[in-house]
Order: structure tokens, then sequence, then C-alpha cells
């Protein structure tokens, strides 16, 4: 479902600023998403990243500024309400439910328009259509061989592809990736980078906040950086990336070390 | 013969109570431990509009509206609590509402009311209308566990924050459950005070609202037919444990212990380890 | 016939325990629903260790009509939904040929109409609720009614040469009729109620209330309850420094006030219907029987569910076994010297007694003084 | 003058309450459980006190043992029922528990009788005459004197010493507690031992002020302390015992001025339901 003109960005953030009593997570930040983008949010521990992603799901409401979804405002929404505006997050911490299998978790997710009202949900029994749907993600994903098994035995891989097909089963016109490679091996992480770039390709506007930067810089058009709560880059990678005040933020001002861009503390995202 | 007829008319409606808390601890996952009240406001509802001349089967839909209105309006108050907190604070509504309750002469105060005018349908006719409305309950709650409601009210008991994430407007979920088993409770409340003719406050105070969650808690939380059974059986033990007679309260709660301790899951918990249904791919449980 | 209570040995009690446990003869069943679990617990003991007596006592005798009488006991906890399955077992089941109630109002009433729809005599021993005897006319109540004995408790006041007057009601029905009945005669007999209070029957503990009706500092206190809270009542008045009359009711009716209120309790005024120092002999071999049988103090609850028991019997009596109506009639004719007096049934089948004055004097209930104004004191009768 | 008495009398009750609330509070912070058959012990208390005292003729003996039957039961209570139900939802806990505390009533009556128990000569029972006409027991106003003694005994404690420290780590995070060597097992018997014995302690007072121990004389604390832990801030020490004394005042108040609209019991709730609409976490926990 396309967003009415052209040239208006899918997501507007503008100006947020989010403050937790004395300390300023998010301060002053602002950039756009255009259909079709693959935007890459990075920055190092504590810069505010989730945060940021907090503020446009609806988790946390930004003391100052607003965020607008296909130019409407979302201040004040409630997470149920912004996913259903089309807007759909796929969490860091995997919580599948486990009480039913993988298909039909993803099948919850694609009855969206069933379970809108509980009155419609209490009128609708069947699941065909749903599974269906389920099927069709879980084969996007690569995952549809387990689609009848309980989440409870999968590797943390599966459960990171199911948390994806769940989230595009809701057929978002966003979709928010929270940290999707965080705890995968090399190889799972570029197979799960790979995929999230095929699905961008077929349509799918992405805002990827993720610490592997390596993956980063070769799925994403373009990147936003955030260090301390501010936005210090905004374009593309490679300038991005070669920007000094970027490079000291990351690394203390010496040379990109792919090993300290791998790695990542989970610290920063219990601070934020 | 009256006394089996009087059994079955105080087993279902023991299974109707417990069948509307399962529509809300069962199927939602919310504790409620003042469930009793709502089966109150029913009975008084039916006890005050019998007496003021209405028919017995005219009691019942407003005995169910009103418990269900204050039903949802304790679901929007239980709304802003933590999980935790939810239970007590069901259980203080429960102490408000016999506190209350006792204090208002319109509603017979501490003497309860009494000479509750006869439902006119006869004694196996009365018994009847139950089981018929005991059937009634039971294929709904069937119903709601195939649908769509039946699925989110579990994706809501067991991770309420993914289901916001999924879109769902957990909030509008609760209250739909906490309207629809608060109503069915005053229901159960209107055949309680025909059958037995007098109600007092205290009829509908903690331990009753402790012996309904216990039913529900026993059959197996969420099962149906595990609450029907459970519902029926726990209804009349006391009435034949009457042999047991001094013990029956050290029976009762020893068992409520033992059957926690060793298995939480309920009969249905037992049931499904002894006979395992098989995998979980079509509905949930049965 | 009045029934008179013959002498016994101890050879024959103990030989009357033997004879009733061994089935031989036919079995009139007698129904008795009494709380033994639950709050009240305590009373139910003392209510069934009463019947219980009247039914060896009278088994002793040879039953009636060469019959056997079998208490059929079932626990209602002073409950109604206790009360309905068991009256209802009582009369399907059991096929008792009369019933008797050893317990709370609650159950009594919930119970009454089914044993007036069954046709099944009722006698009530303690409950208190006008509703009871309203039921039908297959219901007795050996015991005064809420309202006059409140009305007697106004009387007492007046006998004190009292004025200002303070109510400390307990919330039941039993408190509230006893209120209703002082409240309905104060104004009559110049008494001025200066204030009401109530507490809930699971209180124990009453600073709060204690402290306001020192504030107000009557002349005398008229305060119900039970033993379980009365006796801590009237504890803590004392221990504030209160030193007026403390008037009471058959609920104080118990060794247990005693144990419980400790020197408190010295010269507390109860009006109740057993008076420990009664010069009738039915009352004087009752208190040495039940001494006997239990090794323990006779009260109110005691006294009256072996009279209710005894009425029952002695209508069976006439009616050489049979219930129904004419068991009924028989009661109703009835006129029977029990431990609680003298009693003969009006056409409510409610019973017109003196109120018998208890104070508290070294650690026992002696006699105070008997009240019997027939104006004040006189039961509704069916026309009101 | 009333408004002084009904505060002294609110604050009587309010350190009984404070007792009992108090091994809630302390059981709560650390497994999240309602653990309603604590009153058990509380009745349990009552009963081995005026028992002890009265074949002893001692009252203390019958405090110090009642406190530590009380305790010794508490820790056999959390090995035999909660330890095992620690990884099942809340609810299994709560209803083991609610089913325990029936038992324990009945077999209360069993074993004691439905008549209850007092003391031969009940002690502390000499009046003290204060200044503004206020008179007193000697037991009430020791009662808020030990009250207050034990809590701060049981600060200093939990602030100084390594149990205490041990005890409150293992409150605001068990799994770091046990990488530091805490072993859970022996933290959460102390802390199970050290809230039964208050309860039980709790138990004799009210045995004391009453004169009268019965089987269901713990159903009232059990729900009224649950109000109270939830008004204090579930797991807070300080939060709780304020919360206890600030409900025996109001509960003093309210019996006098709102006596016809609500009964006693109602108005604990009354009050609870009416903070938690305005601060959810409670009166005095941080949100």
């Amino acid at each position: 479902m396309n967003h009415p003109t052209s040239n208006t960005p899918l997501l507007q953030v503008n100006g947020v600023t989010v403050r937790f009593g004395g300390l300023t997570a998010v301060d002053d930040v602002s950039f756009d998403v255009h259909q079709g983008d693959l935007l890459g949010l990075i920055g190092p521990n504590g810069a505010g990243k989730t945060t940021m992603m907090r503020a446009i799901i609806g988790v946390v409401q930004p003391t100052v500024g607003s965020v607008f979804l296909g130019g409407e405002s979302l201040n004040g929404l409630p997470i149920h309400k912004r996913i259903q505006k089309g807007m759909s997050l796929s969490q860091q911490l995997v919580r599948p439910l486990r009480d039913m299998s993988i298909q039909e978790n993803v099948a919850l997710a694609a009855a969206s328009d069933k379970t809108i009202s509980p009155l419609r949900a209490f009128l609708n029994v069947s699941t065909d259509r749903e599974l269906a749907v389920a099927q069709t993600e879980l084969a996007r994903v690569g995952i549809v061989s387990m689609a009848s098994q309980s989440p409870s035995i999968q590797p943390l891989g599966v459960l990171k592809r199911l948390e994806l097909a769940r989230a595009l089963a809701l057929k978002p016109r966003l979709l928010l990736l929270d940290e999707p490679l965080a705890g995968l091996n090399s190889q799972e992480a570029r197979a799960l980078a790979t995929t999230i770039a095929e699905i961008n390709q077929q349509g799918l506007t992405i805002v990827l906040i993720e610490h592997n930067l390596g993956e980063v810089m070769r799925i994403c058009q373009r990147l936003v950086v955030l260090d301390n709560g501010k936005k210090i880059g905004d374009g593309d990678p490679r300038v991005v990336m070669a920007d000094p005040v970027v490079r000291a933020a990351y690394l203390g001002g010496d040379a990109l070390g792919a090993s300290e861009a791998q790695g990542h503390s989970t610290l920063e995202t219990q601070r934020a | 013969m009256n006394y089996e007829i009087s059994l079955i008319t105080t087993m279902a409606i023991a299974v109707m109570f417990a069948l509307s808390l399962n529509l809300i601890t069962g199927f939602c996952g919310q504790i409620s431990l003042g469930h009793a009240t709502f089966q109150g406001i029913g009975a008084y509802a039916a006890a005050m509009l019998g007496k003021a001349g209405w028919p017995f089967l005219a009691t019942l839909p407003v005995s169910m509206v009103l418990a269900g209105l204050l039903g949802v309006i304790v679901g929007l108050a239980s709304l802003r609590v933590r999980a935790d907190f939810l239970a007590i604070t069901t259980m203080g509504v429960g102490f408000l509402f016999v506190g209350i309750v006792r204090q208002q002469e319109s509603l017979g105060g501490e003497l309860g009311v009494s000479s509750i005018p006869d439902h006119g349908l006869g004694r196996v006719g009365f018994m009847a209308l139950a089981l018929l409305m005991c059937a009634g309950i039971a294929a709904l709650s069937v119903y709601i566990k195939r649908s769509w409601m039946g699925r989110v009210f579990n994706g809501i008991a067991e991770d309420e924050d993914t289901m916001r994430v999924l879109g769902i407007d957990v909030p509008r979920y609760k209250l739909a459950a906490f309207a629809m088993g608060t109503s069915l409770a005053g229901l159960s409340g209107a055949f309680y005070t025909y059958h037995l003719t007098f109600i007092g406050a205290e009829s509908f105070g903690f331990v009753e609202s402790i012996t309904v969650l216990s039913m529900v808690v026993f059959g197996g939380i969420g099962s149906v037919p595990g609450v029907i059974i459970a519902a029926a059986l726990l209804s009349v033990l006391p009435a034949w444990f009457q042999v047991i007679g001094d013990y029956k309260l050290l029976v009762y709660g020893g068992l409520l212990f033992v059957m926690m301790r060793f298995s939480p899951g309920g009969m249905a918990g037992l049931a499904a380890r002894f006979f395992p249904t098989t995998p979980l791919v079509k509905g949930g449980k049965p | 016939m009045k029934f008179r209570t013959a002498r016994f040995s101890l050879m024959t009690v103990a030989a009357a325990v033997a004879l009733s446990t061994s089935p031989a003869w036919a079995q009139l069943k007698m129904g008795f629903n009494v709380p033994l679990t639950g709050f009240a617990a305590a009373d139910g003991k003392s209510a069934l260790d009463g019947a219980k007596l009247a039914v060896e006592q009278a088994n002793a005798k040879g039953g009636v009509a060469g019959q056997k009488i079998e208490l059929v006991v079932y626990d209602d906890q002073a409950v109604a939904k206790e009360a309905v399955p068991s009256a209802t077992k009582m009369v399907d089941r059991d096929k008792v040929v009369v019933a008797v109630s050893g317990s709370y109002s609650g159950s009594t009433r919930a119970a009454a109409s089914i044993f007036q729809n069954a046709k099944i005599p009722y006698v009530v021993a303690y409950a208190i609720h006008p509703d009871i005897t309203l039921a039908g006319d297959y219901m007795f109540r050996v015991s005064s009614m809420g309202e006059v004995q409140g009305r007697g408790g106004a009387k007492l006041v007046q006998n004190l040469g009292k004025k200002r007057t303070v109510l400390i009601t307990v919330k039941n029905d039993f408190g509230q009729a006893l209120a209703a009945g002082f409240r309905d005669a104060a104004p009559k007999l110049g008494i001025n109620i200066v204030n009401e209070y109530e507490y809930a029957m699971p209180d124990r503990q009453f600073g709060a209330l204690v402290s306001k009706v020192k504030s107000d500092n009557p002349e005398v206190i008229y305060a119900s309850g039970y033993f379980f809270n009365a006796g801590p009542l009237v504890s803590q008045l004392r221990a504030a420094g209160i030193t007026v009359p403390i008037i009471g009711q058959e609920g104080y009716d118990s060794d247990k006030f005693i144990e419980i209120a400790g020197p408190a309790s010295e010269g507390t005024l109860i009006t109740t219907s057993l008076d420990r120092d009664s010069t009738e002999p039915a009352t004087r071999a009752f208190l040495a029987d039940y001494r006997k049988a239990t090794n323990a103090g006779a009260d109110m609850v005691a006294a009256s569910s072996y009279t209710a028991v005894s009425v029952a019997i002695e209508g069976l009596r006439k009616t050489g076994g049979k219930g129904g109506a004419a068991l009924r009639d028989a009661i109703a004719a009835g006129s029977y010297d029990t431990p609680i007096g003298k009693l003969v049934f009006n056409d409510l089948n409610e019973v017109k007694k003196d109120i018998q004055v208890q104070i508290v004097k070294d650690k026992a209930f002696r006699r105070h003084s008997v009240i019997s104004d027939p104006v004040l004191l006189a039961p509704p009768t069916k026309a009101k | 003058m009333l408004a002084i008495e009904l505060v002294a009398q609110g604050l009587i009750q309010g350190s009984i309450y404070a007792l009992v609330a108090l091994g809630l509070t302390l059981v709560y912070g650390l497994l999240r459980i309602l653990h309603v058959a604590h009153a058990a012990l509380f009745t349990l208390g009552g009963y081995v006190g005026v028992l002890v005292c009265n074949a002893s003729g001692s009252l203390a003996l019958g405090f110090l043992i009642a406190a530590l039957v009380a305790g010794f039961g508490g820790v056999a209570m959390f090995r035999l029922a909660y330890q095992p139900l620690l990884s099942k939802p809340p609810y299994v806990a709560l209803i083991a528990s609610i089913g325990l505390f029936i038992a324990s009533e009945e077999a209360f009556r069993i074993i004691f009788g439905a008549q209850g128990m007092s003391f031969t000569n009940p002690a502390l029972q000499q009046q003290l005459v204060l200044g503004w006409g206020l008179q007193f027991k000697l037991a009430e106003i020791l009662v808020m004197v030990s009250t207050a003694s034990i809590i701060g005994v049981l600060a200093w404690l939990q602030a100084r010493t390594r149990i205490g420290i041990a005890c409150q780590a293992t409150v605001s995070d068990p799994q770091m507690a046990q990488s530091f060597g805490i072993s859970l097992l022996k933290v959460r018997d102390i802390n199970f031992f050290v809230g039964s014995a208050l309860a039980g302690f709790a138990g004799v007072w009210v045995a004391l002020l009453n004169n009268l121990v019965e089987p269901t004389m713990g159903s009232v604390p059990s729900y009224k302390a649950l109000a109270i832990i939830v008004l204090g801030g579930l797991g807070s020490v300080p939060g709780t015992l304020a919360a206890a004394l600030l409900l025996g005042v109001i509960e003093a108040f309210g019996t006098i001025y709102l006596g016809d609209i609500l009964d006693r019991n109602a108005i604990a709730f009354a009050f609870l339901i009416a903070v938690l609409m305005v601060r959810p976490q409670g009166l005095f926990a941080r949100s």
C-alpha cells in the first residue's frame, strides 16, 4: 500500500528529544526515511539508538518533537495503533509464543485485520487464509521446513527469522529491525542480512538498527549515525564512515578496526 | 427425588460460575480473587427485581448487564495496575462489595434478602433451564477457544508485550474478557438467588471467590471440560463429604494444596500427561 | 400433661448411652442442623451437647412409643448455602419426622421454608430472626425474639435508674434485632440513647470504638456480641477506665466470656434465659446433668437446644411418634416446664417468657433479677 | 482528647499489622509469592504463646518459643510448599498457599478445639494513666515499643551485617547475588524464618491484648496484610512499616466516622484501591 504522494517521506523524525529524569538519551534528532529505503541506524554504545527506536514504536513518548508516518503524526498513539497504521517491529530479544507452533505464531500476526477488535475476532474462526500467508512469509525468510514445530526447541537463528516472518505477516509499510544480527555467528549474520536486503528489494522500506558494521555497510543505501543522543552523520555509507567526527566517535581517533566494529556489549541496551 | 434435583441444580450453577471465571482467568490469564462479587451483583439484582414483581426470566438479562457493567469498570481499573497487584485489587473489590452491601438497608443489610418469589418453573424446569445455560456457556467457551478471539486471549495470557507489538489492542481484549466473564457470573447469581430463595452479603465473600478460582485451577486453567468436571465435583463435595463432616474444610484445603503442588495444570494437566493429545497443529488445547 | 423431669441417677444415664448406640428398636429420626465448623463452631458444640443430652435422657426412658430417637446431625456452618442442602437431605433422604435448629438465624431462615413446605415441624432453639416463625405454622421457637430481648434490656436500664445509654451492636441479625427492640422501648422508658456504634463479627480489637465511647461518657452501655467478641470488648472498655455498668445478652452467656474478659467481666449484667441460681427443678436438674455429661458449665445455647429437642420429643410422645400436622398441633398445644423457663406457644408459635438477668460475681453468672413485663415482653402474634 | 486516643489506638493496631505484614513483604520481595498462609504462622504463634505461658507461667518464654516455632514453621512451609513451585506461574503458589491456609485453620480447630483458649492469668494488663485522660493497658504500650525496637534491629541488621546485605542483594538481583557466592537457599531460609517469627510474635501480642486465641484469628490479618504490602510497595520494608501504621490510624478514624458507610475491613481495601488508582506502584515505592 503506497503513501499518497511520492515526495512525502514515509517516516519523518522531527527534532525528537527523549529525557529520563536528568539523562538526555536522544537530543534533538531529525531524519527522514523514504519509500524503498534500507536505512542503517548506527552508533557506538549508549548512542541512543534503542531509545530512538522506542520513541518511533511508541514504547517511549518523546519529551520534545514528533514522529510522522506517511504524513500522519504518531504522537500519543499507543504501540498497537502505530502497528495498525503500517509499522512493524522485530524485537532484539526474540519472544516467540511458545504455546503454539511457528506457523501459528506467524498466522496470528497475519490475522491482524480479523483481530483488530475483540468483536471481529469473536466472529472469525477460520485460519486457512492466515496459515497460507504464514507459509509464504516463512518461505520468504527460509524456515518454512520448521512450520509445524514448536518454537521452544529452535536455535537463535531460526527464532530471529521467526520474528522477521511475524513482522512481515503484518504487511507493514515500514519495518523496524532492532539488532536482528545480535548473537548470530558470521555465516548466520551474513545469510540473514542478505535476506533482509532481498526483502527491501521487494519494495519494503526498512530501518535497521545494528552493531554489525560489516553487514550494515554491505546492505544499507544510507546511514544515520547517533552518538550521545545527537545525530552526527546522515548519508551514503562510504561518505559517512569517512567523516572524521564519526570515526572519532566510534574509534577514539584511530583507523576503522573490523573487530571493534563487530563486538558490541549488551550494557548499552540496558542503560537506554 | 428433590434432594438429587437440588444437588444437580447446585452443580449447574457452580459450573456456570466457574466457566464464567474461566473466560477471565483461564483464557485471558487475568487472576481474579473477587469473582464472587459479580455473582453477588447478579444475585441481588435478581432478588430485588423478583421482589418488585419481575418474572424470573426477565431478571436474567438485567442481572447480566449490571454485573457486566461493573465488570468493565473493575476491568478498566485493573488495567492501570501491575500484574501481581491485580489479584489483590480484585480481592479488595470483593471486600468493598460485601462491606457496602452489608450497610445498605435497601438491600436488606445484615439480614440479607429473603422470601424471594418462586421462579414458577417448578423444580425440574428450573434445573433443566440451569443445565441448558451451562451447556450454552460451555459451547460459547469452546467456540471462543476456536475463534481468533481465543487465540488472542492465549497470546495475552502468555506474553502481553509481544501481543502489543503484533498490533493487538490488549486493553480492549482484557475488557472484553472481563465483560463476558462478569456478566455470565451475574447470570449464575440470578439462578443462585432463585435456587436458595435467601441471599446475604457474606454468600459472595472472599471464601466463595477462592472456591470458584480453585474449581478453575483444579479443572485446569483454560480447559473447558476440566473446569466443568471440577466445578461439578467441588460444588457438591461438602454435601457428599458430610460423612467426613468435621474435616471437610481440612480435606478441601489439603486437596487444593496437593493439586497445586503436584499438578499445577489441574486435572486437564494430569489428563494431558497420561493421554497426550496430538502435537499442536490445529487449535490450542481442547 | 406437664412435662416433668424425672430424677436421674448416674447408672441410668450410663445405661442410656449404651442403649442408644444399639439400633435394636425402630428409629424415630430427628433432624438437627448445627454449625460444627466455621466461625460459629463454638456455639455449635454447646448446642450439640445440649441436644444429645435431651435425646439420651429420652431414650433412657424407653424413647417414644417403643421407638428410639435418632439425632441426624448436619453441619451447616451457620450459613444459608450449607443449610439448604442439609435441610433438603433431612426431608428427602433421612425422612426425619421432626427437625430442630441448633444454629444461627442465617442458616435457620434458609432451612425454615424447606421444612414448612415438607410439613415437618421445626423447633428452633436460639436463632432469633422474626422471619423464621413467619415462614409458616410448622415453625416453633423456644427462645424470645431479638426485639423482645432488646426491649427487656431497655427495661433493665430503667430498673437500674440510668438514662444516658450508648449502644454497641454486633453487625449481624442478632445484634440488629436487639438494637431495634432497645430503640423501640427506650423512649417509652425515658431512656436517652446518646450514641450507637456497630462492629463486625471478626473484630477483636476495639481501641477506636472504646475511645469514642469514653468521650460520650454514658451512664450505661448496652453492647451486643458473642463471647469471642464481647469478651475482648468488655475487657478493653474496662482497660480504658470506663466503669459504668455494661449490659449484654445471651451471646455473652458462656463461661468462655468470663475466662476471656477475666477480672474485667465482674459486674457485667446479661439478659438471658438460663438462670444459674434458679430454684426451678427443671433448671437445676439440667445444670447438674449437663455438667455430668460434659463436665463443663452449661450455657444458654446448650440450654435452649436441650429445651428445643425436649419440646419436640414431648410432641412425639403425644402423637405416638407420628409427625406432620398431628405433631404440629401437639407441640403447639403443649406447655412446658424447661431449663429456660415455663413455655407456652402463642398463635405465631412464639413463647412469652420472663427474661432472667444474670450478673458476673466472682467468676460466675449469678442471679441478678427477673424482668417479667407481660406487655413489654409480649412476642408478636399472627395478627401483626 | 479523642483525636489523640484514636491516633494512639491506630498505632497500636498498626504495630500488629506491621509485624504480620513485614514477614509477608520479606517473602514477597524475595520470591514474588503472595504467601497467604503466612497468617497461619500468626495463629500458630498465638496458640504456642498461650500454651507455653500457661504451662510455664512465664510470658517471655511464651514469646520466645512462639517465635521459634513459627519461624521454623515458616521455613518448613518454604521448603515443602514454595521451593518446588518457584518455577511455576505465580497463581500456582498463590492457590497452594490459600489451600494451605484453609487446611491450617481447620487443623487448629481440630487440634485445639473450636472454643479457643485464653491465658490462665494474662500478664501486662496493668493500666497506665497518661496525660489528657489517656489510659492504656501496659500490653498496648509494649506492643508498640517492641515493634519499633524489632524493626530498628532488623533495619540495622539489613544495613550493617553481611547477612543483611546478602538478603538485600538477593532481593534486587538473585542471579547476581548467586554469582557472588551467596547461597540463595540459605538467604531465603533466613528471610522465611525472620518473617515467620515476627508473625508468631505478633500472634502472641494479639492473644495477650484480646486474651483469646481461636482457629480463625488469622483470617482477617491474612488478607489485610496483603493490602498493606501492596500499599507499602511490594518488597519495601520501610514502605510496609509506614503503610501498616498509616492503615491502623485510618482504620481507627474510619470505624468512627465512616462506620455507617463501610465496615472496618472494607476501609482498608477502599484505601488500597484509591491509592492504586493514583499510584499504581503503591504508596511508598519508587516508580
